[in-house]
């Protein structure tokens, strides 16, 4: 990314600068600056061998690629409250939220890539990431995350503890039957579960007043009588806010809550996506969230430009360090084809 | 079997209970859930008894949102849990695959192993009492075709009881399918093997394993769960005919004992399939190809296969019954192969 | 049914017996009675050939048998405002919709009776009535039918016809994820369409308050940006109103609406249901709605005994010549089994 | 065939499309649905186009909930409209199967003939391209098995044209899977088949019949869709060694042509089926079963069976081919039924 020559607007302070201690605003500029490293490093290695023509079977990422550029200020805000007991599933745009939530990079990238190392040894791909360290997974079909989010807060309330699940959709995917049941099931039998709606007023090419009869899934929440905010301007620290709300929610065992953010779909939909149905093109770099919280940041005093060099150099260090790892490390062997498809008695190591 | 201290006279309901049971005694993190699993008991008895036992935070009654409760139980399976969960008609499976195949079936696979989902998924099946087009299908084929899954249809109470606990203690999903008509329901014509001696102990049946419900050297039938039953009382009434039946109880489609398929024809040269799913791109034709991936020129006469012939079914009595596979179908099949 | 020794409680005025004319309040009750004299005949059909063992598939009328009983206010004040050119689709339950919209008894009876006769000449049985002289149908999978009235109201509108399409489920359907997906769109594309949920308290064995997270599924209409309205009293006239109003907003092409209604199942979930579980069973007979609503018509000088003689008798002998015509009607050829899966040429005639 | 003036070069998407618009334009109650069908043209390019020529009212974005949609599809149907809805991927099909399956499929036999449901059911299938596995299936297998839907699968330009014209026409669901590697899209590699001259006029290609891709006499290949092409290079190769392979795309799974597979092995004696579908329960054993049903001792070898091996498609590159119906794997199998 690049810091904008003319200072964007500072972000709103929904949430509150005052509540919010300096370290942790850094943390959520340093985690979605990891997190825009890592689709950056993504973006550029997955169209690195598959030129001139372009053909999404090719080269050493292939398949389809949903990138969350400018999405990152919802992945920050939310995981910023969990711990890795706690629970997250994620949506086919799935990256942001699984290095928001400290899924291992390198096991991430090697998945991403198609090697034995990777979190699914390469069965599963980039809309496929199972990190039980984390208890993070994600699904391609949307809205589906949601149902498994609910038996994860489940069993975590079944033991007595206070870890929670977040359930992560966009708000195309609102418009799905599951979205509904998983709601309703979760606010009768108060399931710790936090729902987020990432709002990124696409569902592929089309835009959300086609998608949506309400102007806001907050306002769905009521049909479940449960708690719901939609947050307007894709600003890390009032998600943060929102979050930590739903969050506190949750853990005390009162239920769960629902949070639309309205968020920005900085690329294509998937790479190779033209988006010549998309007429807000023209403004999209100009509403990138993270030059605007560092803006923010910079004023604050909390960074000055060798605190982001570092920052982006750490990022950059660890992407790079994920990507090496992912390339170096050994293809799946084809004669292994057929394992995993039932449980193994051995555990499943290799 | 007589009955001695060790033990009783069930039904296969109550023996698909007894075997739930045992399970949830032995592991707290065994639960029931799904529609009308509690106080009512399950539609068609899979559950009687639970909630009085272990409690409603153990058998639990949920809203009508499969895609949502099936989805919860294989969460809780991923975090170490080992929910039983009811589709209570498989006929529904319409509103909830995805849970089941995209994400029950697949998890295990997409994480190279890393994620287990130790789940049972229990649902009845079957037709023959006028049940209409969305209450009567038994479908197994349609899950057998999707990979990672187990499918089991139990025939008689010892293996119910026995195959639950294998489907519970199983780390992967298992899909045990119950055919009403099996069930010794008081409330539905049954057939007399739908009760019999259970011993009280826990016990196994292994998954994957078909067993010879009835030796015999003319025709090999093979089959599954309600079926067995018609074709054993189809093979006691030819064996005077001197047409020796051999059946096949297949047990489980996933995995499917193809050894003990070619084994039976090998003997035999002659099979039968029946099959109370559709005909076609299903179980029928996998059990034919089972032996002609080996070796066709086992087969001796042309296959019979009688199954639902490609209809929804139907829901008058003499339609319905015109469309499965009842006793005169199946003799007229042994005997035309027997005869071929 | 029977009259209560002591007067029930007067309907409440809800919707106006003053903007009601009396000829309508007539009607309302008559399609009532109609529906309830319908559905004890079944109840006496259904059982009289399985005794002294019950069993489902034995008898005339095998399978299962769900029938509405105490529900008809809410088919009679709904369908009062339809001609058979608009749409119904009704759920499991449905003999008091199809009565209420007029679908022909005889046909209807016939079907029951799996008589080729019927209307789906025996093919479909009671939870699979299609008959296309009124747009009416229903479907065993709950929540289910809603979708396809949806492309009714479609067509309907398309045609620039003020025709519309009624949908219902049970309250327990309304946590379908259909029932979401169905509203959203309805709403988004503005189609001439009417939502009822009939809550019976109960879906199968499991009280409302344990399948849902609100005590009213009018609070879901706000969910999608349409008028929701519960009606707490089972009353037929405050159906009537309610429903008058949607019915108008639909024709007059303003979209959808939702109306839930808080009814009453006088008997068994399916016959055959003990109802064990349930504990409300002891005051049932008493909320019955078509005494209470008839003590109304004769407070208002609507209904007297003799009235109410000529209707119940007329009702008795639409229901007898239907169940009669039913039994005297060939049943379908076995050999025809196979027939109608697919299109027939010559347009299914038999 | 060369171009005259009557036939242009098209791919098979363009050719899907073509057949689309020749129906738009005759007959004013066709309409197209579905998700990014509008100003996207169609994810795998189905619908490009579409809404330039119909406009908004004809060519219509859905919200992304399938039931609904196909749900109102079918209503449509019903009134009297011919929709196409489109299904984005077949694997999306947990999502809304009960109104595909329970209702679409139904309603004709439900009704007794008196209510018909002239709809089209489009959606893309198949794998190659490590899309991994949620948009990587075929599963045709699975909507064979369920009754009351046509299914066809073309592979080529000129029968996507005359099947589209064809299921749009039909009174009853015509389910049409188009596999992304025949569609001979710019964006994924592609076989020369998947581009070929197609007739400008309006013509059908009739549902039910199997087409004789490749004439021969050493072996009998069945197959569908993509591996079609697949099979033809390999029986190019063969040719060379003297295997010479005949190679019959079947078009449609419903109705299956089994006099078609049954004429072909009775002059080859033996038989390969390539599919891209899960191996077991799905195509491969019903054209093995359309062949035992009337004489196994047609079959003088055993029956290789080519097709997805029961797991998940995998998403690694080596990984995925090792389980996909390709070349190499037809060929080890066609070269092996020749030998045996
Ligand atoms: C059930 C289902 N239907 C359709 C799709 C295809 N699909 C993948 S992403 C997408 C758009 C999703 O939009 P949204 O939920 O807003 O998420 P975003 O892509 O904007 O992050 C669609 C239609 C799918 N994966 N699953
Ligand atoms: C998708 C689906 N799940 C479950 C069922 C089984 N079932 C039939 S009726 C019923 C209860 C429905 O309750 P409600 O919607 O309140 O309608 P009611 O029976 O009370 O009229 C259930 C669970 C079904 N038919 N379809
Ligand atoms: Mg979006
Ligand atoms: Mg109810």
């Amino acid at each position: 990314m690049t810091v904008p020559t003319a200072p964007p607007p500072a972000e709103a302070p929904d949430g509150g600068p005052e509540k919010i201690e300096g370290e942790t605003r850094i943390d959520l500029y340093r985690t979605m600056v990891l997190a825009r490293t890592f689709e950056e490093a993504m973006l550029r290695e997955y169209h690195s061998d598959k030129r001139p023509g372009f053909d999404i079977g090719k080269g050493l990422v292939p398949g389809e690629m949903h990138l969350a550029a400018g999405q990152e200020p919802v992945a920050a805000g939310v995981c910023a409250h969990l711990s890795t007991g706690d629970a997250v599933t994620a949506t086919h745009r799935p990256h942001h939220f699984a290095i928001a939530h400290g899924v291992d990079l390198r096991k991430m990238a090697a998945e991403i890539f198609g090697r034995e190392t990777g979190l699914g040894r390469g069965r599963g791909g980039h809309m496929h990431l199972f990190d039980p360290a984390t208890h993070f997974s994600c699904s391609g079909i949307i809205a589906e995350g949601y149902p498994p989010a609910l038996g994860q807060a489940f069993a975590f309330q079944r033991k007595g503890t206070d870890r929670i699940a977040v359930a992560v959709t966009g708000e195309g995917a609102a418009n799905q039957g599951a979205f509904h049941e998983s709601l309703n099931l979760a606010a009768l039998w108060k399931l710790p579960v936090v729902f987020i709606v990432e709002d990124n007023d696409w569902g592929i090419s089309v835009p959300r007043a086609e998608s949506t009869s309400v102007p806001s899934n907050a306002a769905r929440a009521a049909a479940y009588d449960m708690p719901g905010e939609r947050i307007e301007d894709n600003a890390v620290e009032a998600v943060y806010a929102a979050a930590g709300r739903a969050v506190a929610r949750a853990r005390a065992g009162d239920g769960p809550s629902l949070i639309e953010v309205h968020t920005l779909r900085l690329w294509g939909h998937f790479e190779g996506d033209a988006q010549a149905y998309r007429k807000d093109l023209e403004d999209v770099p100009g509403r990138d969230p993270i030059p605007t919280y560092e803006y923010t940041l910079r004023e604050a005093g909390l960074l000055d430009d060798a605190a982001v060099q570092q920052i982006r150099a750490s990022a950059a260090e660890k992407v790079e360090d994920a990507v090496t790892f992912a390339k170096e490390s050994p293809e799946p062997d084809p004669a292994q084809a057929l394992r995993y498809a039932f449980a193994e008695p051995d555990g499943g190591a290799a | 079997m007589t009955a001695t201290a060790d033990t009783h006279r069930l039904t296969t309901a109550k023996a698909m209970v007894d075997g739930i049971t045992a399970e949830m005694d032995r592991d707290e993190s065994v639960i029931y859930l799904g529609e009308d699993v509690g106080a009512y008991g399950g539609i068609f008895g899979s559950s009687t008894g639970l909630l009085d036992r272990f409690g409603a935070t153990r058998v639990i009654d949920t809203p009508i949102s499969e895609t949502a409760f099936i989805g919860l139980g294989i969460g809780a399976a991923v975090e170490g849990m080992r929910p039983i969960v009811e589709l209570m008609f498989v006929d529904f499976f319409g509103v909830c695959m995805d849970q089941i195949y995209n994400h029950m079936a697949k998890i295990s696979y997409e994480s190279g192993g890393n994620v287990k989902v130790p789940m049972v998924l229990t649902t009845a099946v079957g037709g023959g009492y006028s049940d209409g087009a969305q209450h009567s299908q038994c479908l197994w084929g349609t899950f057998a075709h999707l990979p990672g899954m187990k499918v089991v249809a139990p025939s008689n109470p010892y293996d119910a009881k026995g195959l639950m606990a294998s489907a519970i203690r199983d780390d992967g999903p298992v899909v045990y399918m119950f055919h009403k008509g099996v069930m010794g329901l008081v409330w539905m014509a049954k057939n007399q093997r739908a009760i019999d001696e259970v011993p009280d102990e826990p016990y196994t049946v292994p998954i994957g394993q078909a067993r010879v419900a009835r030796t015999g050297s003319s025709v090999t039938v093979v089959t599954v769960s309600l079926s067995v039953h018609h074709a054993l009382d189809v093979a006691e009434k030819l064996a005077g005919d001197g047409i020796d039946v051999e059946v096949l109880d297949l047990r489980s489609l996933v995995p499917l004992d193809r050894a003990a398929i070619v084994a039976s024809v090998r003997k035999t040269g002659r099979l039968v399939v029946v099959d109370e799913d559709y005909l076609s791109y299903g179980l029928s034709g996998e059990v034919v190809a089972s032996v002609t991936d080996v070796d066709p020129s086992l087969l001796r006469a042309p296959v019979a296969r009688v199954a639902v012939p490609d209809v929804p079914i139907p829901y008058a009595h003499a339609l319905e019954y015109a469309v499965l596979p009842r006793h005169d179908r199946i003799e007229a099949a042994i005997r035309a192969v027997a005869a071929a």
